[in-house]
């Protein structure tokens, strides 16, 4: 979207355009199956009968990493497995998003400190936008997140930012 | 030059079959593929490297370590009652049976006598746990298969599960409920009687996934006769738990070395058996994948049973041994082994007098069982190597620790 | 059979072979001397009467204190003669062998018991022991260019590892890059 | 990485202009008074929707026949008519011109001004090329929406199957809208094409396996006069045509550069080669017993009711559609012969490198391929567009607007072939989520070692049948009566068994799962 992007001003058919690819992207996040550890274990319960993360159109688990949105980083990275991770990430089509999941992926959670082969947060490798804390995470915090997730997505806009002194600084 | 040739250079240890070059066979280049770390049904981060030959895999060699998260490090940096939510991590589907494998070795080497009560809702609690980690198997076996419903239907039962185990303890997946001296904290009132009905509930619904997955024809056509175990290779390999049952072997440490008072208990040890016989489907063939697989079905209901003994004649009596604060451990060893849903899970626990062990080693069932993958891949279709692995029922978390 | 006659009979057949033996406590064990310990591990398996023939598991230890590095191998018999039969009976026993810190190297026993391949390489892995005629001794758990061996006393954190930042005290860096 | 606005700031007012003003408080008032009503009767605008797209069709189907009928027929008895000379200025064989028209509509009651300017309408859709025109856009419409519509039907089945809800969310009633939704961002996902792949030939690809799902649309008939081009050997056309995606996916797997999608296209190329041979083996008995390979000439023939449908003619039919039914399985790589994108064993099979657009052709190549087959499946085998009724009895309802609707929804018309093929592929679906996988080796065993020999042994059968059915003996035309009737009625018991299973599953879906689900499991 690059050609349209940070052209236009706001109004009604940028805004309107806004509206539709922002609906269409957040009502299909479609996650990668890729689970790590332990809260592998609650994404796949968060994929199963009675949690059912297909209702909000995220249920369809792709393999390859081509064809999938999000990358929820579902339990403990290591320093054999980050190469790997980083590369899954590039080898997603934009745009893509991520999940950090737990507290192994937030900052190396109970592996902090004694853990010399653990990442210390995932975002030292790839760049997070939604971090789930807990330990893990119950399945209502993985659906909690995929809201927010949607609500980023939403207030995405193809149209020129003001750029205010504040967001400057923000930004750089 | 072929390209398998070039592989050849590039990987010299990868020998060429020259059986198959005499039998005159046609033959073709070789290919190294690479199965995993992100593969959907590695069960995690396992990757398995292959050399095929078409759809044949010649050789398959895993590699592992890609979730090696220092367990035993941090085990000898902590005391054992902050090490406990550690061991919940190290096999993430059977949390309970973790627990209760590094309490026994602590008690051993403490000489801590844990009270009946304690002791009797450990042993239901290992053995639901041992249900909730045989279904998620069961499920994921099935999704290797390419059949995507009975894992919904597993994992069904399984969240009624957590939520006894959530009443219990308040957690999902990372109990740390069994503890060093005993259980954290006494039943629920009520929680005996939901437990008994949902055993009532769960009893027949083994027989649906038999219908649906068991003796579904294309699923033993699959598993039948696939990835053959011997006994003496299943032995030298170091496999325990339903593998070695699989393989038409009568041994279990609950009734080997009992612990937590499981001599107490009625159930029987389920071992495969070969086909045509006692409704097993034909081409069954004992130590094969399907009967690795049926061997979890079984126990599940053995497991039941022993819960149904366990709730009907629960002690009272106090929940933790006495003495546990700033618990100092003995300049001594001890090595334990417990049954955990995939075999014999050990913990060798060595203390030098302070209140933090010296080492702790964890003897990991899938660790060992997971070492058998290249002499069973070998020859074998493409699409059985998940047949095999998932039948072996690793959990990563336990094979790198 | 009690760990006592094990130990019995393993002194009357290898005299020169047994270093020390630990019959009391919780975890009685023979120390063996390296050098012969591939022949005492084919004993162990092979005789009728121990018939060890599962290795439940390969535990190193380092004995910062006294300089030494040891390997504690944990065995265990399964009887199979009667398949079909609810086994109830067994016997364990434990097997030490020391070496130098600085020099570490014990025989493998790969060809006895299989299933200490993967266990020496996790002892070779973690703590650096070297196994003689092991058949692929690789790293197993940590990546092939990963340096020091973890489980050693005196093993110090890699501070990064390949660009990422490894140390407990660092900077947090901007998490959008 | 994308750039986000800082979501949880307020934006700073926009100096909009008095106009723009304007234009959005009338898009937000409209909105305003169309919001509550789509939210609240998603499902009715739905169907309703479905149901103007159906009448759509219809509507120019009527006008071009009563073109056909009413203006060109009688043009061509016009006492001073003679047809102009081909030529590229006049493309018309018939020429009609307004004034022509004007004249042949003596019975006008409209106005004279509307009817004046009627004409002027009429007068283009004597040209073969905008008839063409109007049924390709039609067509290419239907093509759109039925994959669209199928995947999120079987995202639906999926979760009730599997006790669950499946999309509920996305556009309100029951998730109407996902499909939709993942259209729109697939076709604004980045299209990649990795490093070492053969770009062109990996851009070719998605096109070679989608146009030839498209081109079996054109010879597919959907009802008598709903084809847009009728063909004499329509079933070797969309047969041939269909067997050539397979180069399109082959194409995919190689250009890719990625083993796993080497393993999928190779995969698919061996099972679809090999399943095309019983295929059209099975397909070979109704042609045998029919002695036509225009697909309107074999419906043709089943317009006597249920018990002439040809898989109920004899017993050789019957069991070439069980046979066909199973090849087709295997050569659109639908479950359990889904090994080509198997993915417990190759990750994504030969679609693993495709991201966004491309990748979703190759899925409306697929969903639509399984449309085609199913409609085959229904003309061939179980009577068409023709209902269960006979359409003889349709004749008596007369010849009006109205008759004509009823005639086609109780006893011939597009909708009962559409309610034919949906069924069908409910049962696709539904082996779909219910079966494991099998192994290569097993299915090239079902189809070289079973389908093959027993496919041969049918058309050898029906040869035979069809052979001694040519005498007009009195006794064989009893026996052939009465296989009929036994045969129809299996058919008639398989389909109320269905109908009485899924209706007893369904009045009894809670007790089935269980008293102690019905608490926590929203989809049981």
């Amino acid at each position: 979207m690059s050609w349209i992007e940070n052209r236009f001003e706001e109004g009604l058919i940028v805004t309107s355009l806004d509206w539709a690819i922002n609906w269409g992207r957040s009502s299909s996040i479609w996650p990668m199956t890729f689970g790590l550890a332990c809260c592998a274990i609650e994404m796949m319960a968060v994929g199963a009968s009675r949690f059912d993360i297909d209702r909000f159109g995220a249920g369809a688990f792709r393999a390859s990493p081509r064809q999938s949105d999000l990358m929820i980083v579902a339990g403990t990275v290591t320093y054999k497995m980050a190469s790997r991770l980083k590369r899954l990430y590039n080898q997603m089509a934009e745009p893509k998003y991520v999940m950090a999941m737990g507290a192994c992926t937030i900052g190396g959670g109970p592996y902090f400190k004694h853990g010399y082969h653990v990442v210390k947060g995932v975002d030292l490798v790839v760049p997070v936008d939604i971090y789930i804390p807990g330990c893990p995470p119950r399945p209502e915090a993985l659906l909690e997140g995929l809201m927010r997730l949607q609500d980023k997505i939403r207030h995405q806009t193809r149209a020129k930012t003001v750029m205010t002194k504040a967001k400057e600084v923000a930004l750089s | 030059m072929t390209m398998a040739d070039t592989v050849l250079e590039s990987a010299p240890d990868l020998l060429v079959d020259t059986d198959r070059v005499e039998q005159g066979d046609l033959r073709t280049e070789e290919m190294l593929v690479n199965m995993g770390p992100q593969h959907p049904s590695t069960h995690g981060v396992l990757r398995v490297v292959l050399r095929t030959d078409g759809e044949m895999v010649l050789e398959a060699i895993p590699h592992i370590g890609y979730l090696h998260r220092c367990a035993e490090k941090i085990g000898e940096s902590l005391a054992p009652y902050q090490y406990i939510p550690y061991t919940d991590r190290m096999d993430y589907l059977a949390g309970m049976n973790n627990n209760q494998a590094f309490a026994i070795a602590v008690e051993r080497l403490c000489g801590l006598e844990v009270p009946a009560r304690a002791q009797a809702i450990r042993v239901v609690f290992a053995e639901f746990n041992r249900i909730a980690s045989h279904l998620v198997s069961l499920g994921t076996y099935g999704l290797d298969m390419g059949a995507f419903t009975p894992f919904l239907y597993c994992f069904r039962e399984r969240e009624m599960i957590l939520d006894l185990f959530e009443a219990a303890c308040g957690a999902r997946l990372t109990y740390s409920y069994i503890t060093v001296g005993g259980i954290h904290e006494d039943l629920p009132a009520g929680w005996v009687e939901r437990c008994l009905e949902f055993l009532d509930y769960f009893e027949p619904k083994i027989d649906d996934y038999n219908n649906l997955l068991s003796f579904n024809h294309i699923f033993v056509k699959r598993t039948a006769g696939v990835g053959v175990v011997s006994v003496d290779e299943a032995i030298a390999y170091g496999l325990t738990g339903p593998p070695l049952r699989g393989s038409g072997i009568r041994w279990d440490l609950r009734k080997v070395l009992p612990y937590d008072g499981y001599e107490m208990y009625d159930f029987d040890v389920p071992i495969a058996r070969s086909g045509g016989t006692d409704e097993i489907p034909h081409g069954v063939v004992v130590g094969d994948c399907w009967s690795r697989y049926y061997v979890r079905v079984l126990e599940m209901t053995q497991s039941v049973r022993i819960m149904r003994q366990a709730l009907a004649n629960l002690p009272d009596g106090d929940t933790e041994a006495k003495k546990i604060k700033n618990l100092k451990l003995p300049d001594d060893e001890v090595y334990v082994g417990i049954e955990n849903p995939r075999g014999q899970l050990g913990f060798y626990v060595r203390g030098d007098g302070s209140t933090i062990p010296s080492r702790v080693k964890a003897r990991g069932p899938s660790f060992c069982n997971l070492s058998i993958t290249t002499p069973l891949c070998r020859n074998v279709m493409l699409a059985d190597v998940p047949a095999i692995i998932g039948s072996i029922d690793v959990v990563m978390g336990e094979v790198d620790r | 059979m009690a760990p006592e006659e094990i130990c019995k009979l393993l002194t009357t057949e290898f005299t020169d072979a047994i270093v020390k033996t630990v019959v009391e406590g919780a975890h009685p064990y023979v120390q063996v001397s390296p050098d012969r310990w591939p022949d005492v591990a084919r004993f162990l398996c092979d005789d009728s009467r121990l018939g060890m023939n599962l290795l439940r598991s390969i535990s190193a230890l380092d004995l910062l204190s006294d300089d030494r590095l040891a390997c504690v191998y944990d065995l265990m018999r399964i009887v199979v003669d009667r398949p079909d039969v609810l086994i109830t009976e067994t016997h364990e026993f434990a097997i030490r062998v020391e070496t130098d810190r600085n020099e570490p190297v014990i025989p493998s026993v790969a060809d006895v018991w299989p299933a200490a391949d993967w266990h020496e390489r996790e002892a070779y892995d973690l703590m650096g022991i070297r196994f003689t005629d092991h058949p692929d001794l690789r790293r197993i758990l940590c990546p092939d260019d990963w340096e020091g061996y973890p489980l050693r006393k005196d093993y110090e954190f890699p501070l990064e590892y390949h660009g990422i930042p490894a140390t407990t005290e660092y900077e947090l860096p901007n998490p959008r890059h | 990485m994308t750039q986000f606005s800082v979501p949880w700031q307020p934006r700073p007012a926009h100096p909009y202009g008095m106009a723009s003003r304007a234009v959005i408080a009338l898009a937000q008032s409209v909105y305003g008074f169309a919001a509550p009503i789509v939210s609240r009767f998603p499902g009715a605008i739905l169907i309703s929707a479905v149901i103007a797209t159906c009448v759509g069709v219809w509507m120019h189907s009527v006008l071009f026949g009563w073109v056909d009928t009413q203006l060109i027929q009688a043009a061509v008895t016009l006492p001073d008519y003679t047809p102009p000379a081909l030529s590229l200025l006049s493309p018309s064989t018939w020429g009609l011109t307004p004034s022509v028209i004007h004249a042949l509509r003596v019975d006008e009651t409209v106005a004279a001004s509307v009817a004046g300017l009627l004409d002027y309408v009429l007068w283009p859709v004597q040209f073969w090329i905008v008839r063409d025109v109007v049924g390709l856009g039609a067509l290419f419409g239907l093509f759109n929406v039925i994959p669209v519509y199928v995947i999120w039907w079987e995202r639906k089945v999926a979760g009730r199957i599997q006790s669950r809800l499946g999309p509920m969310r996305v556009g309100g009633w029951h998730g109407w809208a996902q499909s939709p939704a993942d259209g729109i961002k697939l076709i604004l996902k980045e299209d990649l094409v990795p490093a070492g792949a053969d770009g062109p030939l990996f851009r070719l690809a998605p096109y070679l396996t989608i146009i030839p799902s498209l081109l079996a649309f054109l010879a597919l008939p959907f009802g008598a006069t709903y084809v847009l081009r009728e063909l004499d050997v329509a079933l070797v056309f969309i047969l041939g045509v269909l067997g050539a995606e397979v180069v399109g996916v082959i194409l995919a797997g190689w250009a890719s550069n990625n083993k796993w999608s080497v393993y999928g296209a190779m995969r698919e190329a061996c099972q679809m080669i090999s399943y095309e041979i019983p295929m059209g083996m099975a397909l070979l008995v109704p042609v045998i017993c029919v002695g036509t390979l225009s697909l309107s000439g074999i419906a043709d023939v089943q317009q006597g009711g249920w018990f002439s449908w040809i898989a109920f003619s004899n017993p050789f039919c019957f069991a070439a559609f069980v046979c066909y039914f199973i090849a087709s399985l295997a050569s659109l790589k639908r479950a359990p012969f889904d090994l080509p994108e198997a993915e417990s064993e190759l990750v994504a099979g030969f679609v693993t490198e495709y991201s966004g657009f491309r990748w979703s052709l190759f899925f409306f190549a697929e969903y639509a391929a399984m449309f085609v087959i199913c409609a085959i499946a229904s003309i061939v085998f179980l009577g068409g567009w023709h209902s269960p009724l006979p359409a003889s009895w349709g004749g008596g309802l007369g010849d009006g607007l109205l008759a004509r609707g009823l005639t086609g929804l109780l006893f011939s018309g597009p909708i009962w072939l559409m309610f034919k093929s949906v069924f069908l592929l409910y049962v696709q679906l539904w082996l779909r989520w219910t079966l494991p996988r099998i192994r290569i080796d097993q299915v090239l065993y079902s189809c070289i070692q079973v389908l093959l020999p027993l496919t041969m042994v049918l058309v050898f059968g029906a040869t035979v049948w069809t052979w001694a059915s040519t005498g007009h003996n009195a006794l064989w035309s009893t026996v052939e009566a009465a296989t009929r009737i036994i045969l129809g009625s299996i058919g008639l018991v398989f389909i109320g068994g269905f109908i009485a299973i899924a209706g007893y599953g369904f009045y009894h879906r809670r007790r089935m799962v269980g008293n102690l689900v019905q608490d926590v499991m929203p989809g049981s």
